[in-house]
């Protein structure tokens, strides 16, 4: 284990007496008291981003079940798992695998990824990080988490249903013509939409009309700004799936003819329909990920975020030009050469601003004093993981070069890398560093940084070699394949059940620290944003008063404080003075 | 905070008036000129009719939602969903021009191929 | 061009471009496989500069400023200008190289030559078949060695895609349109070795489809043989052209029966479908809409397949199209002993042949 | 701690409206400052629904661009299908329900309980006005076999026997004689000094009066268009609900008049086929079975096409409208309860500008559909 120095608090060497210290005042936990109903129709935010962190971490497991079960299948190159743990025939096993993998995905995508970082982390910290006490909206705020219920369990009856073999992208006319639940699936997606919509039109509206006197738009944490930018893409991106979706449904019940060529329809359109929202929707599930190591990084390390309003627009930028870029899912899929060109070169304008990002958090370690607590190893992880999967969106934007990974394990590997590396490490990171203000416990940190390190090693296991597999011809999204490829697969396979025991390993952790956890001090990383200003976990109300508002960023004010094994703001009249 | 802080925009009645009866106007012109066999615009007749439409709905955004004396930030809003969704309406028109000649051959090479009986 | 001269010098000088090419890719095989390759490999060094960079960074980074007894954040400014925009604007130059090396290798990917060889393809669940310009199809995909072959190909289902690794050639095949691609092999696959270890595109590159389409979907694949000369090719056409190599005639007559559209309307289990069944029909007496009626003979088959309209069976409706010029006479011979055999009626083996049929490979498609 | 204590609120934990500034006013939530910052919140967040919406319909807007601007022709013909004046006057209707819906924000802002209530119950009507029209256009297209993609059976001068006008009638009947009933109810519950009943009740019973009308006017407005009309035997009004004898020459009549010069040379071919839950996917075919014959014909885009994101559109935008129909009676409602005043009126202007856009909508789709040059 590494040896780790606090700034120790020292209040004579500060000539100062202890009065100067910001004492939080416990109050009654949102957490305590209140039977079920409190729960399910709760106004709280953070109440109903707890339900939110409950149900997508439910989700994640048994889309990740369904990973691991396509992982092992793909062990030997024929269809024989599948088939000896169901006992069905080839063919049969075969449209089990299909739908396992459609299963895997859109999970993973639509109740995993998308609500992740925004509904779950973002609703219970960006009010406190605005010094709010809730949402604009708190009802609108049930609602969305009441539609996200309703859209999981059509997806969950398509699952019992059986049958759902579309892929997550639902590609017309295969989903027009399948069997299988496609229609309740779709609906399904429709609802979560609307979820989602809810979530990013109550975001813009919190951070546009109630942030507190002194944070100004450039004084507001970067979390703030990248939940913002997802927002954004949410409200805009959103209804056209939602659309896309009612339509296809249509098309598949009543015979429409907008995409199934079989009445004149046309299918390329369907993808152009589909990719514009899930190409912004990517960074749906990335924007709030950067978000996180945007805050994580300058607090390990006790240094201010370098180039902060770079980091700042980069979001937006992000955001903005994600709408220009859907058409380089479709450089293979007959689109028009004009097309692939133009959505090729404004592709490449994409990866700047995240270039921008990943240089600016490596550049905030310089001369810091670099603490390596679990939430930091995650976001060191997150830096090598995005930086991989970033680097190889590159080769998928030349557009020759794509024409050959596109559909292959190459781009398999590269969203596991950006989805996976990115988000999901991202995702982990927030929770571990804010999961002692939500829950007002500490985890054992040397296990949660082992399991830091098994899902680190596991996940480049898992998918480095399917980069390989990609650039020597392997398809996505088969059952089966040429001899020639096994041991790439091989390779994954024992990759992904070690990065899954990895994941378990950090579940244990957390779920440990709710029973045998030692109490949680208000601000035990030394954070300067608003949510370690209120109690651990905090009251329902948030804030007793309204915080003081400083840079997000500026780390002189806390030190560490031994007896409470967390960090205290210290306001020396003359430092604060001068700061006005 | 007191009341004077709680100025609101209160349309004139006449104003409110005047605009509905505009595009009451606006709306036969339209008539007129999608039906009328005296005038013939051709292909300019389509962005014609998309203009009238659109200062009837600049009309209704300005005046009947008072975008005109609103916060700039709500009209952004507005008008940068009306620009996504012009881009996602561009791109896909320009795409589907493109491959249509594709899609026309393969009907016709299709026909042909079953033509022997004329169907 | 830059691309193609690197190669060349590559190529020459050093093996250990070829190690790492081998690392990563099947051997390239057509004319755009080089370019390909190239940009591929210009990202790759871009992607390790920058990734050795950031990581580098981070790890001295963590190895001199980890917090440690004693250790104190030293003071640095928190943000430089100048600094952020020369790492905003150098990585744009790069990617603005990287986009203009895939365009070029694009346009000359989507853009055939004129003299080259049409090949229709149309997919299904889960099968591909090769239509040549003499009309013969197969299910293998033939072409000559150094000759352009375009692919027109078409769906009649879902949407599928064609993908020949080794020669980094990819395009979806989307129902209701024609989707068009092309590729010069310059190399033949290799020969199976018999050896255990499986190589990647032993006896004939490997052709997949890569837009998933269903139960199958993993088993919907070709093999693309690359014929040494224009000779082979020819004969390869000349053998696939005749019927007669397709085995006996029964056996024959049945492929024809699933893949020439008989199946659509004449079913051979004795059930009703637009068409009357072929199921046991042969030697009996069919009754036509004219009143009269007319033994079901060899005769008689041949008309309706070729005049469908001269003789319509009663109770059915006259929709049957001509087979005039699309069958040949040996397949409708073929056609003939696969009713007969479903009649019980004792089958012939093929008649004598009065000549071989010679087939220019270039000629114009016949339908 | 000198700034700290200028914008910090009174301890909430106490009382949850214990504001700075001594405002407590019944309809401010607990977690805004005050009523200015409510209103702000609520109207940047109607407006980001409503650039919600234009993307939602920026879908059907590409779908219909893309299939007009690729088969003109087609979307040509179709039009001829619909009904011109209908259209425009469905426009008009909607123009003066959002003239309404304007003016009664402005009664909002002047605390004007009864404008409020006035100018919405006449947008309520305007509404179902517009829907009862829509509901005529419809049954008329649906006799004629006009349907959408797979379903499209229309052919000139047949008659595929559907009856779906017959229903109108009686629909007419009904929504008359229970919209006045209910509007009648609510006037003596409002006499008898329960204003919330009263107006909600009144509001429903005009909502559901205003379909009649519609249809009355729809029907009115059919018959006076259609050549049945001007010379050609003249039972086509007096026919509507008589024995199913006359709907063939009706109908005949109907087919014919619309002028569809491409009707011969459409290719008509069975769709039904197509219609696709029904069918079950092929999941086993050999690989031997290469095909060389397509399974089935190939279709080009068909008006069929047309009437697809015609009803689609048309739809969407109806259900809209209904929507709003049950946010304009919980506007009534409210207002009736005396909530709103000229400090706190945001439902009503939130309300009104989702009303604006469901116009705005519409003031693109007449032109798009029924003007097609």
């Amino acid at each position: 284990m590494v040896t780790q120095a606090k700034e120790h608090l020292d209040f004579h060497s500060l000539g100062l007496t202890e009065d100067r210290r910001v004492i939080i005042p416990e109050g009654k936990s949102y957490l305590s008291g209140g039977g079920l109903w409190s729960w399910v129709f709760t106004l709280d935010h953070k109440r109903i981003g707890v339900m939110y962190l409950a149900s997508i971490l439910t989700f994640f497991l048994v889309g990740g079940i369904f990973a691991l079960l396509v992982r092992a299948e793909l062990y030997t190159p024929d269809i024989d798992l599948i088939s000896k743990l169901f006992g069905l025939d080839a063919e049969k096993a075969k449209d089990k695998y299909n739908e396992f993998f459609t299963l895997h995905g859109a999970i993973m995508v639509f109740l995993f990824i998308i609500p992740s970082i925004p509904a779950a982390l973002g609703n219970i910290i960006l009010p406190m990080q605005l010094g709010a006490k809730d949402v604009a909206f708190p009802r609108m705020n049930l609602a969305s988490y009441h539609l996200y219920v309703w859209g999981a369990l059509f997806f969950i009856g398509a699952l019992l249903m059986t049958g759902l073999d579309t892929g997550w992208t639902f590609y017309a006319p295969y989903s027009t013509t399948t069997v299988g639940p496609v229609a309740m699936a779709t609906l399904g997606a429709f609802i979560l939409g609307f979820s989602s919509i809810f979530t990013g039109l109550n975001f813009v509206v919190t951070v546009n009309t109630m942030r507190p006197k002194g944070m100004t738009w450039f004084r507001m944490p970067l979390f703030l700004w990248g939940v913002y930018a997802t927002a954004i893409i949410q409200i805009l991106a959103t209804p056209v799936l939602a659309i896309t979706l009612l339509l296809l449904t249509f098309e598949r019940v009543f015979g429409l003819g907008i995409f199934d060529p079989k009445l004149g329809g046309d299918p390329v359109l369907y993808q152009h329909f589909f990719w514009f929202y899930s190409h912004p929707a990517v960074y749906i599930m990335i924007l709030p990920g950067m978000a996180i190591i945007s805050d994580v990084i300058p607090t390990f390390s006790r240094k201010p975020i370098f180039g902060y309003t770079f980091i700042a627009y980069s979001s937006i930028a992000i955001a903005l030009l994600g709408f220009l870029v859907w058409g380089h899912h479709m450089f293979t899929s007959g689109q028009s050469p004009l097309a692939s060109v133009v959505f090729s070169a404004i592709t490449f304008s994409v990866s700047i601003p995240s270039a921008i990002k990943v240089f600016n958090w490596t550049a905030t370690m310089y001369k810091g004093s670099i603490h390596l607590n679990t939430p930091m190893c995650y976001a060191l992880s997150f830096i090598f993981l995005f930086t991989i999967g970033g680097l190889t969106g590159l080769f998928l934007g030349a557009l020759n070069v794509d024409v050959h990974l596109h559909d292959t394990y190459f781009v398999v590997a590269h969203f596991h890398y950006v989805m996976m590396g990115g988000t999901l490490i991202a995702f982990l990171a927030g929770l571990h560093y804010w999961w002692p203000k939500i829950f007002g416990k500490m985890y054992n940190e040397t296990w949660a940084r082992v399991a830091c390190v098994i899902i680190f090693i596991g996940f480049n296991w898992t998918f480095l070699p399917q980069f390989v597999l990609g650039t020597h011809g392997m398809p996505r999204r088969y059952a089966t394949y040429e001899p020639q490829f096994q041991a790439g697969h091989r390779l994954s396979t024992q990759g992904a059940f070690f990065l899954g025991s990895g994941l378990f390993l950090a579940g244990g952790v957390l779920l440990h620290s709710l029973l045998k956890g030692k109490k949680a001090p208000p601000n035990p990383w030394g954070a300067a944003t608003l949510e370690w200003k209120c109690c651990s976990p905090p009251t329902t109300q948030n804030f007793e008063t309204t915080p003081w508002v400083g840079f997000p960023y500026d780390y002189s004010d806390f030190v560490y404080d031994p007896n409470e094994e967390g960090y205290v703001e210290v306001l020396p009249d003359l430092a604060r003075s001068a700061k006005h | 905070m007191s009341h004077a802080d709680h100025k609101h925009h209160v349309a004139s009645l006449p104003l409110l008036w005047a605009t509905f009866f505009a595009l009451v106007a606006l709306t036969v012109l339209t008539v007129v000129m999608g039906t009328s066999d005296q005038i013939q615009l051709g292909w300019l007749d389509v962005w014609v009719v998309l203009f009238i439409a659109t200062v009837k709905a600049s009309l209704v955004a300005l005046i009947f939602m008072h975008l005109a004396a609103d916060k700039l930030f709500n009209g952004v809003v507005l008008v940068s969903a009306l620009v996504f969704m012009g881009i996602f309406l561009g791109m896909c028109l320009m795409d589907s021009s493109n491959y249509l000649a594709e899609q026309q051959a393969y009907v016709e090479g299709q026909q042909a191929l079953l033509g022997p009986t004329g169907s | 061009m830059i691309p193609h001269l690197t190669l060349l010098a590559a190529e020459e000088t050093t093996s250990l471009i070829d190690w790492w090419n081998s690392l990563w890719f099947r051997p390239q095989s057509s004319t755009v496989a080089g370019q390909v390759d190239w940009v591929f490999n210009f990202v790759m060094a871009v992607c390790i500069f920058f990734f050795v960079l950031i990581v580098g960074m981070l790890l001295v980074f963590l190895a001199k400023y980890v917090s440690r007894p004693g250790h104190k954040p030293e003071s640095s400014p928190s943000h430089n200008d100048k600094l952020e925009i020369t790492w905003s604007v150098i990585p744009l130059i790069i990617t603005f190289f990287i986009f203009y090396y895939g365009f070029v290798g694009y346009l000359d990917m989507r853009t055939p030559p004129d003299d080259a060889l049409e090949v229709k393809v149309v997919g299904k669940k889960w099968a591909w078949s090769f239509q040549y310009p003499n009309g013969a199809i197969d299910s293998e995909l033939h072409a000559p060695l150094g000759q352009p072959v375009r692919l027109v190909m078409s769906s009649d289902d879902v949407i599928h895609s064609l993908f020949i690794p080794a020669f980094r050639v990819k395009q979806d095949v989307v129902p209701g349109r024609y989707s068009k691609t092309w590729f010069t092999a310059t190399k033949t696959a290799p020969e199976d070795n018999g050896d255990s270890f499986p190589d990647p595109d032993e006896g004939g590159f490997d052709l997949f489809c890569t837009e998933y389409c269903g139960t199958s979907h993993s088993q919907m694949k070709a093999k693309v043989i690359i014929e040494k000369s224009d000779g082979d090719f020819l004969n390869y056409l000349n053998k696939i052209n005749d019927p007669r190599n397709g085995g006996a005639p029964v056996e024959v007559g049945e492929k024809l029966y699933n893949r020439r559209g008989c199946v659509q309307c004449h079913s051979i289990d004795g059930s009703a479908k637009a068409g009357p069944t072929w199921k046991g029909s042969y030697g009996t007496e069919a009754e036509l809409v004219t009143g009269e009626k007319v033994k079901v003979d060899e005769n008689y088959i041949r008309e309706s397949i070729l005049n469908p309209m001269a003789k319509v069976h009663k109770g059915f409706n006259p929709v049957m199209p001509t087979y005039q010029g699309q069958l040949k006479d040996d397949e409708i011979f073929a056609i003939i002993q696969y009713i007969r055999s479903l009649s019980g009626t004792a089958v012939e083996d093929w008649p004598a042949r009065p000549e071989a049929p010679v087939v220019d490979p270039n000629a114009p498609p016949k339908n | 701690m000198s700034t700290a204590t200028e914008h910090s609120h009174a301890p909430h934990a106490h009382d949850e409206h214990g504001h700075g500034h001594g405002e407590h006013l019944p309809f401010q939530a607990h977690h805004f400052a005050d009523m200015q910052q409510q209103f702000e919140a609520g109207k940047l967040g109607i407006w980001l629904f409503l650039a919600q919406e234009v993307l939602f319909f920026a879908g059907l807007f590409c779908a219909y661009a893309v299939f007009r601007a690729n088969h003109p022709e087609v979307f040509h013909n179709a039009h001829y299908h619909l009904n011109t004046l209908l259209g425009a006057f469905n426009t008009i209707v909607l123009l003066a329900s959002s003239l309404a819906v304007a003016w009664g924000v402005r009664c909002a802002q002047l605390s004007n309980t009864k404008g409020i209530i006035y100018t919405h119950v006449f947008t309520l009507a305007c509404a179902s006005l517009f829907l009862g029209i829509k509901m005529v256009e419809y049954t008329h297209k649906w006799d004629e076999g006009i349907f959408w993609g797979a379903k499209y059976a229309y052919q000139a001068g047949a008659a595929p026997g559907h009856h779906f006008h017959a229903w109108l009638q009686p629909t007419m009947l009904v929504t008359l004689i229970a919209g006045g009933l209910l509007a009648v109810i609510g006037l003596a519950k409002g006499k008898a000094g329960k204003p919330v009943a009263g107006w909600t009740l009144g509001a429903i019973g005009v909502t559901v009066a205003a379909i009649g009308l519609g249809i009355i006017i729809g029907q009115g407005v059919n018959a006076a268009t259609s050549p049945a009309a001007h010379g050609a035997p003249s039972e086509h009004a007096a026919s509507e609900h008589s024995a199913s004898s006359d709907h063939a020459a009706e109908e005949h009549a109907a087919a014919d008049a619309v002028p569809t010069p491409d009707q011969a040379s459409e290719p008509m071919v069975d769709r039904s086929g197509a219609a696709t839950d029904s069918v079950p996917a092929e999941k086993t075919a050999g690989p031997d079975e290469a095909p060389a014959m397509p399974a089935t014909p190939p279709i080009n885009v068909t008006q069929a096409n047309f009437f697809s994101i015609y009803y689609f559109m048309t739809g969407i935008h109806a259900v809209h409208i209904i929507a709003g129909i049950i946010a304009l009676t919980w506007i009534v409602a409210r207002a009736a309860a005396n909530h709103f005043n000229s400090v706190y009126y945001g439902p009503v202007e939130y309300v009104g500008l989702y009303w604006h856009l469901v116009d705005l909508v519409w003031i693109y789709l007449f032109p798009l559909l029924y003007l097609i040059r």
